[in-house]
């Protein structure tokens, strides 16, 4: 039975124990939904849930551990040795082939469980598109013919467990359900766990995260020193060998760049919001607000390319040698930030005027009513009553900064310097991890795995950050309430 | 033009004439007209919903805030037209000040409560200036010994009558010389109630003050001027003492005999 | 997988989709996936595996390193063919209102980018800000020059072809052993450029070097030959040893800095993906990659054994260590 | 006691009504900052970017010569599919020929090859395409109507000025004069460019063919994903942590991990991807899929932590109205609560939204970056399965292109990226107007 | 354990014991005991902030919202413990209703303010059930004269009084066993008052009501029992006849002498 009618009979029994839970209930109650403990959706979408959640739950569970399970009990068939993993994936690859030559007709069930293993083998793979590196040896063979064998008896077992939950479920459903079951308590538990699960995503994000990046990390440091990387203050790769790849200025360029850009986003984030959401009319507010997040979807090519062909100029016959002499070129901490700061405006104002908008207008009104003016009711009254949102918009701008890559890469520049003089160019870790993720360098030399040990160095500090600004924020509101 | 001149010299601190109101469509206030006189209390009596509040509001242009209201007539103060586009609406406020029928204490500490409107306009110029000034506002509102210990402590974790002794002291913290207060005693206990009214009294001192209320009552103690509303009209505006016991209008009797409150 | 997928050097990705999209119009099969991102990000693709969730052919703007093919023999990629397309030459090119460069040498750039270069024969720090400073047939502008960043594979052959070579020229080379240095030592300190801001590091594309090169007279940056052909229109270029920069004279060898391209096909995908040997004797065909086909028209510089690379294609022959 | 006049503010009014216009004026001020540098963008791409939007034909009558297109003389379809598209090139070249001497243009070029720096490279595919569905053309002359070649194109958009051909070796000041010839015979024309709309990418010698059309499907399915699963999974997260969460470890682990995911640089996201959804899971590569699950995880926090800020900002009174009736803590949630924090939800879908459908740098590591959207999706798995590309990815393509023809139409791409960006905003901005109110 | 055997047979619906209440380290409710009698209405007496609302919050564990807020002691609805980890907190709150004492609507029309709980609950089978529902409801709170134009325009728009009033239908609308209404006429003119006092004593008819008052006078009208509260303890507890009549606290005594509401 395949998985696509497999889902569908249980959709199917899922409905079905919609209509019945409710029904049964509403019978339990002699038809008057009033004597009822819940509304009767309740009770259908418990009987669903019962149904359902169990059966998904093991089907998933099941199509992830049969192939681990399955590994377990043909690697003994094959001979020993020391790349046993590339063995087991072409018995996989090999299993697979005869899976999709029998579903493509190019012989029977039976025939392809007779066959031998002789040259003709990865031909015959070779026509269904299931490429072999090399000719299939006899243990293979015979370990991925086991494999078939155990897999079908597995997706059968599987299909069968499935539907017995499914079907148990239904039946425990009926049973329990009836007039004083407390339906709405239950789905809302399931509701719960789902919020719960959702909440997680995050949790297994960063473990994804950490597990993509942790492996390639060590490998790096085993032929790279990591005090030369964590407290190196240059940053120059080379192909030949003999980089030196200190993160110290990038991490530098890093915050530098972050802070210039909240330094323009914030400030005029803030005030926009502010006169949208107090001073604007309706009709303004409802076009320019829209009209401000236009500039979070222009991509960021354009602000780099703004950054370089606009920006960098402008600034140069200002500061550079022509003016008053502190720059030296058009790429600069200053350009690169300058037009990240734009980016950010409305992550800032867009947020913040939402939250403006929250509070409700009798404080205003209580404001208004001593005689205060606009201004002094929005910085005393709305704005602290709107603060903890409005440090989630900053702080979200503040992340975006951390983590924006080709405005950099156009409008600071290359080159990784450890400076004061905002109108040097100078580069962030984002810049850097593209730039060697995608670079020439041979993919096994420091230069190339250095990108994860970038990635990851960043991880660990924004987390680092992210926990002492939720400490801070808890003192704070602890202190104020 | 001299401002001066253009004061009457009646004792008229404000009046209204002719004044209407609208919220979007609905003809809240229909052509009233009354005058509130200096050091006097007026009493704003009707059925809920007649419009109390919003000829209150209208006072000191606090509908200004709602989008959908629309106020037309005259109201002056001193003898000047309040709606006049010169005339800023803050400074207004400031001197015409207010109490709202819900409670709304600002999410902040007990303290900057009060001190907010002492602060902004500037009125202590030092902290314990404005430390006393704050005391006594709240020794006024009847608040001061429930808070004294906690004066740190949000606004809005008092009870509901404390909440709204809260507001009247951060509105009589800005020395108004005009107060309205919107059933500043629904709220409140007996004691604290005779406590606020004892303040009411000491205002009247100097200030004019406006009071709308459901107890007969205590419009009859406090007021020495009563308005009676009903459906948005004005239907009788006298002495507190002529209303209470010879009003002229049928409705006002029969409001007043139905007396429960 | 009914397509044929490709994926590495964005050098090379020009190319290939010239090629994959006459491949498309010519025959029923469908046309080819071709994907950017580097030589080494495509190779390091290349080498997961073989099996239709992988790459068929890794393009790559350099030749494959021996630790690469190890990795891929570890995943079991042990069959893999090397084609070499052609060459790409390397150019240096300034605004077209801006001064003539008409006498670059080698020497000349070490010269000017260098730390440390041969004054008066010893070395000294470099102190140059003109090119006129450097070799007097140079204009007498300022040194503002735009090479590739350390990511690009160019740099590498930037390194090699002009610095180190002109390190040897001007004797500093030499001077630096003598100084006590070893031979790798030396060779480091070589292709080193200094970081006053005078040599710019160009992490971007061509495009990034043009817009820098358009906001900048003086500026002379380093380009693909093909994009130069693209541009003349804003870029002038520069002569090399006094050779200028054409296919011709980069076939020849007369024009000294070049570097080959190459595609590498996983033999086992091989008449499985169809249309894969197709595509790779159509990339290498006359009509295609000759002298007058469309890559050289587009600024491939064509091979001049290219009878042997189709050779190869044809036989599936498998580099030194497949099987 | 005096009397103060309304009409005259004293002094503190005046000051503090002075303040009160400076504090408009910042804000008036910001917001024209912002719009300021919204209208310098904008007209910055619009300006670069109006050209992709127009296009030259040249309308050339060719001879489908039997001797060369079907040398057997039988129109069998087999046979005539032998004949590659460069054994069309010369027809075109030779009709073009023999348009310039029919016209009497007075030119040096006199050779048949020296036309094809006049027509798109595409004529050929053309041209091969109508033979092979009709061989009955064959011995026929046929007028086609011709993609021009990008320099000419460039030329009659005035993005070619004849002092830059002279060094130029795709094009020489003769050809323009033919064009120019071409032109006041009707024979060259500009016209809408609807298939830079609708068209799949090209080649790079061929950027007068090139479209967005297969890149937009590309964004409109990851859009689809994003949308699917960031929204619902993000609000439900919020909905938990704010409302539901019992303050613990774990709940202080999750919260912190979601900020600090929003600061993870996308390229991290990409890697994951590739790790994640390819290595392990074995999805295809550069499957809008793919690319829509990993803009999904960047996309969520911003989702989140938008639609916590806004959970945070309901009165608490609504809550209490709403268990007070005997609701349950989910059903004031739902009923009540989320509504009202509906418009930050939708600001912070909106923004999110917009990143996605700007983002490049994760699409370089899952594959869709290149030369892919060539071929149009059949059907809505291949949409979702087939190696496809997205707009931000084909524009940062084109913009890296040698052919200044091409930065053109990375600018009118980025021209249609707003629009889809705008049109895909538009449910959620309307939506977010509907749910805005005071109380 | 059948729920049956573990009520006794008296007529007490509510019963509190030795309950006490700390916001954080505020003891607000200091060891109180009161037991709500079926079919009967309870007036809770006492000055502003002396924990009235507190111990109203308790009896349908309003008070698990707020974070601070700890309760001990043991409260039985019928005989069973309602702190117990069994009870669902919201099936009790849906039988002991509440009115809050700042007016909340939800910012939904007047309809749907009023037809939510019902809505939830399943209450109604069909449109016209509700629709008939809503209009019981807002007549009984004596408010569906001044809405029944506007049904579908926003309860936020009501005047103070009317939005009390729309509390008090919308509390009614789930027809709770037991209702709590925390001053339910502080913001009403005397006929509604008087109104909203024939539905507490039409409700006793069925249900058990509890009610906060600051109008001694209201407390004698409608309740059969006074709890007076001081400084967070029960003072006095017992019928109202005899509290108001003959005191036996001192505290009480001068509370109610003190009358002036
Ligand atoms: N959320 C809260 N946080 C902290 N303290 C509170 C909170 N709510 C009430 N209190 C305090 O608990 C005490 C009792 O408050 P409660 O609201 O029960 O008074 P009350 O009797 O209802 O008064 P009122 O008649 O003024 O409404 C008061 O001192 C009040 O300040
Ligand atoms: N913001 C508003 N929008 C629309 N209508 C309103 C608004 N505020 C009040 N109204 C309506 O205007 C009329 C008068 O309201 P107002 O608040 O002035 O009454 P009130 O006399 O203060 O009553 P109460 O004693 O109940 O507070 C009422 O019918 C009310 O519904
Ligand atoms: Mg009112
Ligand atoms: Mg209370
Ligand atoms: O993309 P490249 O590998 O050719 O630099």
């Amino acid at each position: 039975m395949s998985l696509t009618v497999l889902a569908l009979i249980l959709i199917a029994l899922g409905m079905t124990a919609y209509v019945s839970g409710r029904a049964r209930a509403l019978a339990s109650a002699g038809g008057d939904s009033r004597a009822l403990h819940s509304l009767p959706r309740y009770y259908g979408a418990h009987a669903a849930m019962l149904a359902l959640v169990p059966a998904v739950g093991i089907l998933a569970l099941w199509l992830v551990a049969q192939p681990l399970v399955l590994s377990g009990a043909v690697s003994g068939m094959l001979p020993e040795s020391n790349d046993s993993g590339l063995m087991l994936s072409d018995v996989r690859r090999v299993a697979d082939g005869l899976d999709a030559v029998v579903s493509k007709r190019v012989v029977t069930a039976d025939e392809a469980r007779a066959l031998e293993a002789d040259g003709t083998l990865r031909a015959l793979l070779a026509g269904v598109g299931a490429p072999l590196a090399s000719d299939v040896s006899a243990p293979v063979l015979a370990a991925a013919q086991e494999w078939r064998r155990l897999d079908a008896r597995g997706d059968l077992i599987m299909a069968a467990v499935a539907l017995i939950a499914a079907l148990a479920g239904l039946a425990i459903a009926w049973r329990r359900t009836d007039k004083n079951m407390r339906a709405r308590n239950r789905v809302e538990s399931g509701v719960r766990m789902l919020l719960i699960a959702a909440a997680s995503i995050a949790v297994l994000t960063t473990i994804g995260i950490i597990l993509s990046l942790v492996f390639t990390t060590i490998e790096f440091f085993r032929i790279y020193p990591a005090s030369e990387f964590f407290f190196g203050t240059t940053w120059s790769p080379s192909f030949g060998g003999g980089s030196e790849l200190g993160v110290l200025p990038l991490l530098w360029g890093t915050l530098y760049i972050s802070v210039i850009a909240l330094l323009v986003a914030v400030p005029i984030g803030l005030f926009s919001a502010i006169y949208l959401s107090e001073y604007a009319s309706p009709r303004v507010r409802g076009i320019v607000k829209p009209l401000l997040e236009v500039l979070a979807g222009i991509p960021t090519i354009v602000y780099g390319l703004f950054a370089l062909l606009t920006v960098g100029p402008l600034l140069l016959s200002v500061f550079g040698r022509d003016g008053l002499g502190w720059m030296q070129a058009g790429t600069a901490v200053m350009t690169a930030g300058l037009v990240m700061g734009i980016m950010l405006i409305p992550f800032v104002s867009s947020l913040s005027d939402d939250i403006m908008g929250g509070v409700p207008q009798a404080l205003r009104d209580g404001s208004y009513g001593l005689g205060a003016t606009k201004s002094e009711t929005i910085r005393q009254v709305v704005l602290p009553a709107a603060l903890p949102g409005i440090v989630g918009a900053v702080l979200l701008a503040a992340s975006r900064a951390i983590g924006e890559t080709m405005i950099v890469v156009l409008g600071a520049g290359a080159a990784a310097k450890l400076g004061l003089n905002p109108f040097d160019a100078m580069t962030t870790v984002t810049a850097k991890i593209v730039s060697q993720l995608t670079g020439d360098a041979d993919f096994a030399s420091p230069e190339a795995l250095v990108a994860f040990a970038l990635g990851m160095t960043l991880f660990v500090i924004t987390l680092g950050l992210n926990v002492i600004a939720l400490w801070i924020v808890r003192r704070y509101r602890e202190q104020y309430e | 033009m001299d401002p001066m001149q253009d004061m009457r010299n009646d004792t008229h601190k404000m009046s209204a004439k002719g004044v209407d109101v609208w919220y979007g469509d609905t003809h809240a206030i229909k052509d009233v007209s009354v005058e509130l006189e200096d050091r006097c209390v007026t009493a704003f009596i009707g059925p809920s919903g007649c419009g109390k509040s919003t000829f209150l509001r209208c006072l000191n242009r606090m509908n200004d805030t709602i989008e959908i209201c629309r106020v037309e007539g005259d109201i002056h103060l001193d003898g000047q037209d309040i709606y006049d586009r010169r005339v800023d609406p803050v400074q207004l406020r400031a001197r015409v000040g207010m109490v709202f029928q819900k409670p709304n204490p600002f999410p902040k500490s007990i303290y900057d409560n009060v001190a907010y409107g002492p602060r902004i306009h500037g009125m202590a110029r030092t902290r314990a200036d404005l430390d006393s000034l704050v005391e006594q506002s709240l020794r006024q509102a009847a608040l001061w010994d429930e808070v004294k210990d906690r004066l740190a402590a949000p606004g809005t974790g008092l009870s509901g009558g404390q909440q709204q002794r809260l507001c009247i002291a951060r509105a009589v913290a800005t020395q108004p010389e005009v107060l309205l207060m919107d059933e500043p005693c629904s709220a409140l206990d007996p004691i604290a109630t005779a406590q606020v009214e004892e303040l009411i009294a000491n205002l009247t001192e100097d200030f004019c003050v406006a009071i709308v209320t459901h107890s007969m009552q205590q419009a009859a103690r406090v007021s020495q001027k009563t308005a009676f509303f009903h459906l948005g009209n004005l239907v009788e505006y006298g002495s507190t003492d002529q209303i209470f016991t010879n009003p002229t209008d049928k409705r006002t009797e029969s409001y007043i005999t139905g007396r429960i409150g | 997988r009914d397509n044929v997928q490709v994926a590495g050097s964005s050098t090379v990705l020009p190319y290939a989709s010239i090629v994959a999209e006459a491949f498309g119009e010519n025959f029923d099969y469908p046309t080819p996936v071709v994907e950017s991102g580097g030589s080494s990000a495509g190779l390091k693709r290349f080498c997961e595996g073989v099996g239709a969730n992988t790459i068929d052919i890794a393009n790559a703007s350099r030749a494959m390193r021996e630790r690469e093919v190890a990795a891929c023999a570890e995943n079991g990629v042990t069959e893999i063919i090397e084609v070499r397309i052609g060459y790409d030459g390397i150019v240096f090119a300034s605004q077209l209102d801006g001064p003539a460069f008409t006498a670059f040498t080698p020497g000349d750039w070490y010269g000017a980018l260098a730390p440390k270069v041969m004054v008066d024969g010893a070395l000294a720090d470099n102190t140059r800000t003109m090119w006129s400073e450097v070799n007097a047939d140079l204009p007498e502008v300022e040194i503002a020059a735009f090479i590739p960043g350390t990511k690009h594979g160019t740099r590498e052959v930037f390194e090699e072809k002009v610095l180190l070579q002109g390190c040897e020229d001007t004797g500093a080379m030499q001077a630096m052993m003598d100084g006590g240095m070893d031979e790798d030592a030396a060779h480091d300190a070589c292709i080193s450029v200094r970081t006053d801001g005078r040599s710019v590091d160009i992490d971007g594309d061509y495009t990034e070097t043009l817009a820098r090169i358009g906001s900048n007279p003086e500026g002379v940056g380093v380009f693909g030959l093909a994009f130069y052909e693209n541009n003349t229109d804003t870029l002038k270029v520069a002569t090399m040893n006094g050779v200028e920069p054409t296919t011709e004279s980069i076939s020849s060898g007369e024009y000294p800095v070049s570097r080959p391209l190459f595609f590498y096909i996983k033999k086992a995908h091989i008449g499985v993906i169809p249309g894969l040997k197709e595509f790779a004797e159509f990339f290498v065909a006359d009509e295609v990659a000759g002298p007058d086909g469309p890559l050289a028209n587009y600024g491939l510089v064509s091979d001049p054994e290219l009878a042997e690379t189709q050779a190869t294609v044809a036989e599936e022959k498998t580099m030194q260590g497949g099987m | 006691m005096t009397r103060k006049s309304l009409l005259e503010p004293d002094a503190r009014t005046r000051r503090r009504g002075a303040a009160e216009k400076r504090f408009r004026a910042y804000g008036a001020i910001a917001i024209a900052i912002g719009l300021g540098f919204l209208v310098v963008l904008l007209t910055t791409i619009i300006v670069n970017g109006r050209g992709a939007f127009q296009q030259t034909y040249l309308s050339v009558p060719v001879y489908l010569d039997p001797a060369k297109l079907d040398k057997t003389g039988n129109r069998d379809p087999q046979e005539i599919a032998k004949v590659s598209t460069f054994g069309y090139t010369p027809l075109i070249n030779e009709a073009l020929l023999s348009q310039v001497q029919s016209l009497n243009i007075d030119t040096p070029l006199d050779s048949a090859s020296d036309m094809k720096a006049l027509v798109s490279p595409s004529a050929a595919a053309l041209l091969r395409d109508r033979v092979i569905a009709n061989p009955q053309l064959i011995g026929d002359t046929v007028t086609f109507n011709l993609l021009a070649a990008s320099r000419v194109d460039g030329y009659l958009k005035g993005r070619v000025a004849r002092a830059d051909v002279t060094r130029d070796k795709n094009i020489d000041a003769p050809h323009l004069d033919i064009v120019d010839a071409l032109r006041e015979a009707g024979l060259a024309q500009k016209g809408f460019n609807s298939a830079f709309i609708t068209g799949a990418d090209a080649s790079e010698s061929r950027p007068e063919q090139a479209g967005m059309g297969v890149a937009i499907l590309g964004s409109l399915a990851m859009m689809a994903v994003v949308l699917i699963l960031s929204l619902p999974i993000g609000v439900a997260a919020s909905i938990y942590l704010e409302e539901f969460a019992p303050r613990n470890r774990w709940t202080d682990l999750i919260e912190v991990n979601i900020s600090n995911l929003a600061a993870v640089p996308s390229i991290v996201f990409g890697i994951l991807g590739l790790a994640a959804f390819i290595q392990f899971a074995h999805l295809p590569q550069s499957a809008p899929l793919v690319g829509g699950l990993v803009l999904t995880l960047m996309t969520l926090p911003t989702i989140i932590i938008s639609t916590r800020a806004s959970l945070k900002s309901v009165p608490p009174s609504i809550r209490d109205a709403a268990l007070g009736v005997g609701a349950s803590k989910m059903q004031a949630v739902f009923h009540h609560v989320l509504p009202l924090a509906m418009p930050g939800i939708l600001t912070g879908t909106i923004i999110g939204i917009a990143q996605a459908l700007g983002e490049t740098a994760p699409l370089l590591l899952i594959g869709m970056v290149g030369y892919i959207a060539t071929n149009y999706p059949d059907g809505i798995q291949s949409a979702f399965l087939d190696p496809n590309s997205a707009m931000p990815a084909q524009i940062f393509e084109w913009a890296k292109r040698a052919d200044p023809a091409y930065y053109e139409r990375a600018w009118g791409g980025i021209i249609i990226l707003l629009l889809v960006l705008l049109a895909v905003n538009l449910i959620a901005i309307l939506l977010r107007r509907r749910f805005e109110r005071r109380w």
